[in-house]
């Protein structure tokens, strides 16, 4: 097993948390895992990517540019990233804020509104959840229970009190991809 | 593997330094390292230390200074316009034998440069960018576990040799994420019998001191200091070889640059190349070893280097032209493909095949 | 160019001080986002407009300009060379 | 229609890269204004600090030199040593000011370098993430200082007016504020007088300008300004230290 | 017979290389004395810096470290955070304090570090022959103004004390004059109080101790107290410009 | 030889610079080199230019940066540990392609050290003690006379290619007095059009920068830096050979320390030895010729300097194994003794000697 | 040991700051020079000492140690902690 | 023609000048030369002292340790240099602050109280000027009227008012040892 996930968007959108819990889980899954940030050349408000390896076997360049798996949260994201996907690759897209399609066939793409999921859901900050519950259940990147199961791990103690909500949106994302 | 924690660089360097025993660390903001600061600031505190944040980078270093001359094992870190600023102190260090520990997470330069990664402090860190004759142990981790373990063993050099020794990463080293496991708590040790910590009923008084009038003095003192570094040369040179054995060529790089080497390596073997590479694990001393070993079986290093060419140059002096040696790399927070890699090893094959 | 609030909105990010600062509380925000995602301050009622400027002075994106009447009420002027 | 309020002629036509509602803008602005009306685009030379306003040389219309950090006073003064009749200005930061150019600061002003430094005082480290200034005030945090800026551990914020204030080579200093209109007003006056010290060869002129970082502190737009006047000004008097002629 | 003035326990029996009457000597003196006298030789641990006195280390009777040239208010600050009870003292000259080092006094002093400086103004570079200093007064020559200090060109001299004083970080602050026996009296007090105040934990104390060069002054010594007297004091008001607890 | 004059070799930098048409001088005093700025401090104001003692060494070499930026010819000096505070502002200077020249009259160290010569700064200047990719032309001159017309050169060199030029001497270098003659003095020429002197009519704004965030740029700007650092190896390299032609062995040596050795060669010729000297005057770029010249006729190279061994690896990088080469060296402001120095090579004659 | 005046003359740079000092006007430059080769100064009458520790306080070289005999007049006392 | 020329003292005997007008004059006489200065390491007050080469050959090492021509003007310089001064050399002794003697056949020998006869001309100061007019008469290590030619050129215009004194005291020199 060897994944090189890309996940991309605004800075705000919860993209590094993101990453943090796939790499989190995966390294709980005994899987050698590392995460990479990047942030645009603009300091603020710019993009913000970031980049997972999960691997049976060490990891080599931390810095993933051909994801086997990506994610794109807005519409720029997209742009810079979707003739990167690897062959048979996985792309995500948050609909809510990207209206183009794709012209690759030779990928599988997901578009998934998640962030108006999340407006009604009441909390905009939770689509970045509800998409990881999407890809877990589309890739079985990492297993859905141990993306739950590190949601404590990750957040840091003040922010416990977001742990349902989170699980609340993870399994609306499975729920979305799975019907 | 229930010991494992997924870190950041920058905090796993703080963590590790804890571990090892520092107590005391003073430094000020700079991308990419402010999260080793950051963590500092309420790391510390928790097991009884003092974090800092000096006016800048000229007095944190001061501060290593006294603190370390008064027997604690002291830190400081920042990024490459701040460690050219603290060049006057290292030398200091060095000169009065206080350990210390120094982490540059190097960015792009020259000058204000760019904040993404590079490898273009290596002249800096390797040969002293400070006056005078001086070494400093240079330390080049290329994983988080290395970054932590090395940065441990820093502290444990400075202390052998009474001098300061350098880690140096980089963007992505400090920036990135990757489990690692920390060696346990060490005691906190009782400063030294040459500390200023105030006389305490010793008879004598301790001095630290960089000053020698008298040139023969001077000469006699950096003899001794000159003995040190032999004996670093001797003991605490380190690298690593991977899939050398059959090699026809090697690459050499260090750090993130080493990893992304690997990756290309690994095609080449896979497309039937019998490609390897060295990877100095302590950038000085430089490993002489692998390549006098190499030098007779190999027919060429490829240097890769997130810099114009600086490495290359201790490849040349260990090589001694006994093969060529090529560099390819980039610069400026550029971090090099490893296709691009695969190419310039191609192109020296090529060019370098046939020679024995 | 009869307009008294002027406003360049892609050099607006949003921030609302303009919101806050006009004493006749005539800007508000919109619904609308700009092409870089930042939500607009629109002026409600231009002709409640008193050309007082606050609003252009607070904004840190200059993206305000404020025009009054010839001959129409005296406000401050921001070409007075500050003395 | 008659303009009471245009973007100034030196101004560039570049979006900053400022955070929503930093006030870096707002003191942009009013330097960009100065230089309009005295007429200076052609004499200026700008110097730009390392800080989040290092790219200043992208946004004024005037010749720039961008400068190690806190170094920019030094540079200034290399600048207006070989060219007395530029117009010579510095943007500095409280860290790239008051910390690392500590050093840099009091000696242009003991010289009393003929020069004008327009001084941000945002009580942060804006550009590296929120750490701790000289400037920043006790009890607040930062991220190098949690738990709030402890004075026992850390001291307590620097002023930088007062103290330069006690240097006979200053001519003109001030502390004003961008937190409304009316300080926003008050701001261009005095920096106006800071470049008209200059013009008149009157020696040494600061102007500090107590403004927000938004995004550090963690606050609204809105929040941050109403910070600066409740926390801000009130350890920070506003006002004229110092006026040409003034001192000896 | 009893001793009314005896040889301080805490200075070494080394001859020092000042030269004939440089009060470096006096200065040197007075801080063992206190040493002596607070009992303080087991937990004393000086800074020498560079200038004329960086030999200080070999003249007291307790710990040293030797700093790099102006940085000894860092060296100080990293010993003493290390050894909080460890009383610790720089001893420092004008252009170690005051040029090269003026951001690590002004930051010391902030923090309100609690450490003692001994700042030894004579208002040029001793050890490197005659420079001017930013202490250096208007029209006294020097080998790098050889015609006297221009304010015009190069400024008014700094005010050490005065400009510390606008910080909230100081405890004790004190300018003195060692021109007689009167004045090296006064000046024993203040250094007794600038090392209680660091005993008591009130906070950085500093005395500033007017003193002469007849080498680079090209003046006898009795002529170069005279000079002392008549123009640095006057330049130089002496007295105490903050003591503990006055300040918040 | 009327034009001969007797100078003191600080001074006599000092009046080359002003020859050069240098008016602007930023320094702080240090021993050795005080003569320099004391010189400059009421010589510049007879010519219409600037003195300014900074208030360090990092003052001052920002205001040469300043001034430099502003198109002056502008200049700094120091020693050791101060040209030590100066590596970030150097490597500003060559980030942003701002001209300026660097004196190091180099002491003894690390640390505080000593005042007495030494040339311990080698690696220091030659490779850069700041951070990032970037050369800077250093001149090593032997004599006063060598010392006058390097540091009018120097100047040029630095206009030439907007970078910074490094002129090293010692304390022999700047205390010693030696006739000289001094070049006419050069027009005072108006700044260069990129300079920063206020717009003055020019439709666009000039700008100083060495800042570029995407590290693509960066890459680039430091390619663009890459190719003057090339030009400079190609056309400003610069050395002497003495007694070379039938040499079976040859010293290499610099600076004050050159004058010694030929001293030793002159004994040794005398003695019936073979031997010669290779001096380089440019220590960056490094003279590659002479030693690919040689390497095919001498038996050995034996490198003398005044450090415990530093253009002791440009040698080796020169001569590529191709025949052995030694070190000898004193350091700590101790000068090497010619008696030692042919007592040194007389020992590698016998143990290298039979070689071919 | 009766001598009010101690002088160690190893130590004495000739500076003459003593003899400044002295309120008596006691001390005198001799015509003596140290092994240093400085000029030595003297006292000219013991007797006519105050103790009053002028001269050493001014010496920089603690070239002078005073002593007055017990219960004689009150002077200074170095060692009083200086408060 | 090459002679290394060691003169020593203390600081303030004007030894520096001594040794400038030296060389001065060899470069007036188109030799090559060249002058050094060497201070103790003490700062203050302590021996000071200068190499002058002077030669038909260009100089190499301007540091003199083994002179062919040795002034000591006080008695740590005597005891520090009386050996090094090479076989056949000279070597002059102010022997008004040094009563040593010197066990060396090998060397010419010459002692004069240079200071008691500038104490006796009224001024201390000249004492360097009467040694140095010793110098040159006995050695001719450069011609005793360009040694005279020459003080107008070293000594700085504000001091040219002692060039009087300091010609009568390099003429006293030549006196003392033409007798
Ligand atoms: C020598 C050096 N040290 C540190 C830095 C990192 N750095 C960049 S900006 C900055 C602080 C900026 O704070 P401030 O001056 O207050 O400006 P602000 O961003 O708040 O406007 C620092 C420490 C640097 N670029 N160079
Ligand atoms: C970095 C550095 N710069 C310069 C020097 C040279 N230096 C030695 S002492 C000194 C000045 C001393 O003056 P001051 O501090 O006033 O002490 P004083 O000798 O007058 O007592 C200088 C500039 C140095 N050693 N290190
Ligand atoms: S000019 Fe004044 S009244 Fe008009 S919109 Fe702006 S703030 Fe409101
Ligand atoms: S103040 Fe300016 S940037 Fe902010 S919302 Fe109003 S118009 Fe937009
Ligand atoms: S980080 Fe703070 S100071 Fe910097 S642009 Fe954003 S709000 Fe302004
Ligand atoms: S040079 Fe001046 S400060 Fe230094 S010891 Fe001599 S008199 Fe004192
Ligand atoms: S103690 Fe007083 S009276 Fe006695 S010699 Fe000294 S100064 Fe004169
Ligand atoms: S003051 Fe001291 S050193 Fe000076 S002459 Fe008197 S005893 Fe000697
Ligand atoms: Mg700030
Ligand atoms: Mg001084």
């Amino acid at each position: 097993m060897h994944q090189e996930v890309l996940m991309a968007g605004f800075g705000g959108q919860g993209i590094m948390l993101m990453g943090q819990m796939l790499a989190y889980a995966g390294m709980k899954e005994d899987k050698y895992v590392s995460w990479m940030p990047s942030y645009g050349p603009e300091q603020r408000g710019g993009t913000a990517n970031c980049g997972v390896v999960l691997s049976d076997e060490p990891v080599g360049s931390p810095v993933v540019t051909e994801p086997t798996l990506c994610v794109v949260m807005n519409r720029p994201s997209l742009m810079k990233f979707r003739d990167a996907v690897q062959k048979d690759g996985y792309l995500f897209i948050n609909s809510s804020l990207v209206d183009d399609s794709v012209q690759r066939d030779d990928i599988e793409v997901f578009s998934i509104s998640v962030t108006d999921e999340a407006d009604a859901m009441g909390n905009t900050r939770v689509a970045n959840m509800i998409m990881l519950g999407a890809v877990s259940t589309v890739t079985g990147v990492v297993p859905f229970e141990r993306l739950k199961a590190v949601l404590s791990e990750v957040l840091p103690p003040a922010r416990h009190s977001l742990i349902p909500i989170n699980e609340q949106a993870l399994e609306l994302g499975r729920e979305l991809v799975q019907d | 593997m229930s010991d494992l924690q997924l870190f950041k660089g920058n905090e796993a360097v703080g963590e590790a330094a804890v571990r090892a025993g520092c107590r005391h660390f003073f430094g000020y903001p700079i991308t990419p390292q402010n999260e080793l600061p950051e963590y500092m600031s309420w790391r510390l505190p928790e097991v009884g230390g003092v974090f800092l944040q000096a006016e800048s980078e000229v007095a944190a270093i001061n501060m290593v200074y006294g603190a370390g001359g008064a027997g604690a094992k002291a830190m400081t870190s920042s990024s490459s316009p701040g460690i050219s600023l603290k060049q006057e102190g290292i030398s200091f260090l060095a000169g009065a034998e206080i350990p210390g520990v120094i982490v540059n997470m190097v960015r792009g330069g020259p000058g204000l440069g760019g904040i993404q990664p590079a490898q273009s402090d290596y002249f800096q860190a390797t040969r002293g960018g400070g006056h005078g004759d001086y070494r400093t142990v240079v330390l080049g981790p290329a994983s988080l576990q290395e970054l932590v373990d090395m940065t441990y063993e820093a502290f444990q050099i400075a202390d052998r040799y009474r001098n300061p020794v350098m880690v140096v990463g980089d963007g992505v080293m400090g920036q990135m994420m990757e489990p690692v496991v920390f060696p346990d708590m060490a005691e906190v040790t009782d400063p030294p019998d040459w500390a200023t910590t105030g006389k305490r009923g010793r008879d004598n008084f301790n001095l630290i001191n960089s000053l020698y009038l008298d040139p023969e003095e001077l000469w006699e003192h950096n003899r001794k200091l000159n003995d040190k570094y032999r004996q670093m040369t001797e003991k605490e040179v380190r690298w690593e070889t991977r899939a050398t054995d059959d090699a026809d060529f090697a690459f050499v790089a260090y750090g993130t640059t080493a990893r992304i080497v690997q990756k290309a390596v690994e095609q080449m073997r896979e497309d039937g190349h019998a490609v390897g590479l060295v990877r100095p694990q302590t950038l000085w001393p430089f490993p002489q070893e692998p390549f006098d070993e190499l030098s007779d079986r190999v027919d060429g290093f490829r240097t890769v280097e997130m810099s114009l060419g600086q490495m290359v140059e201790d490849v040349r002096l260990a090589v001694q032209g006994r093969v060529p040696v090529q560099f390819y790399g980039t610069t400026g927070g550029v971090m090099p493909d490893y296709r691009d890699i695969i190419s310039a090893m191609e192109e020296m094959m090529r060019k370098v095949g046939g020679r024995r | 160019m009869s307009k008294r609030w002027v406003f360049d909105e892609d050099r607006c990010k949003g921030c609302g001080l303009c919101v806050q600062a006009c004493p006749e509380e005539i800007i508000l925000f919109s619904d609308r986002l700009n092409r870089s995602g930042y939500r607009m301050p629109e002026i409600t009622a231009q002709d409640d407009c008193i050309s007082c400027g606050f609003c252009a002075r607070v904004c840190p994106d200059v993206a305000i300009e404020i025009y009054r009447p010839d001959g129409g009420r005296k406000t401050e002027n921001s070409r007075d060379g500050g003395r | 229609m008659k303009a009471v309020y245009e973007k100034p002629k030196s101004l560039t036509d570049v979006v900053t890269h400022y955070c929503p509602g930093c006030t870096h803008g707002v003191a942009h602005r009013l330097v960009a204004e100065v230089i309009d009306d005295l007429k200076l685009e052609d004499r200026a030379v700008g110097i730009a600090s390392v800080g989040c306003s290092v790219f200043a040389y992208d946004y004024f219309e005037v010749d720039f030199q961008q400068a190690a950090h806190g170094r920019a006073p030094a540079v200034a003064t290399g600048i207006k040593r070989v060219h007395p009749d530029s117009v010579v200005f510095t943007y500095q930061g409280d860290g790239d000011l008051a910390s690392i150019g500590a050093a840099e600061i009091v000696h242009a002003a003991m010289r009393g370098e003929n020069i004008t430094v327009v001084f941000i005082n945002n009580a942060i480290y804006g550009m590296t993430g929120g750490q701790m200034a000289p400037t920043t005030l006790v009890g607040q945090k930062a991220s190098t200082s949690p738990a709030g800026r402890d004075p026992d551990h850390s001291g307590s914020p620097i002023r930088v007016c007062e103290m330069l204030s006690t240097l006979p080579g200053v001519a003109y200093l001030a502390r004003v504020s961008c937190h409304d209109a009316r300080g926003i007003m008050s701001a261009k006056r005095s920096i106006g007088k800071a470049f008209q010290t200059q013009l008149d060869g009157e020696g040494f002129a600061l102007v500090e300008i107590l403004s927000n970082c938004p995004t550090n502190w963690g606050m609204s737009p809105v929040e941050s300004l109403e910070w600066v006047k409740e926390h801000m000004v009130r350890y920070y008097p506003l006002g004229e230290f110092c006026t040409p002629g003034e001192g000896e």
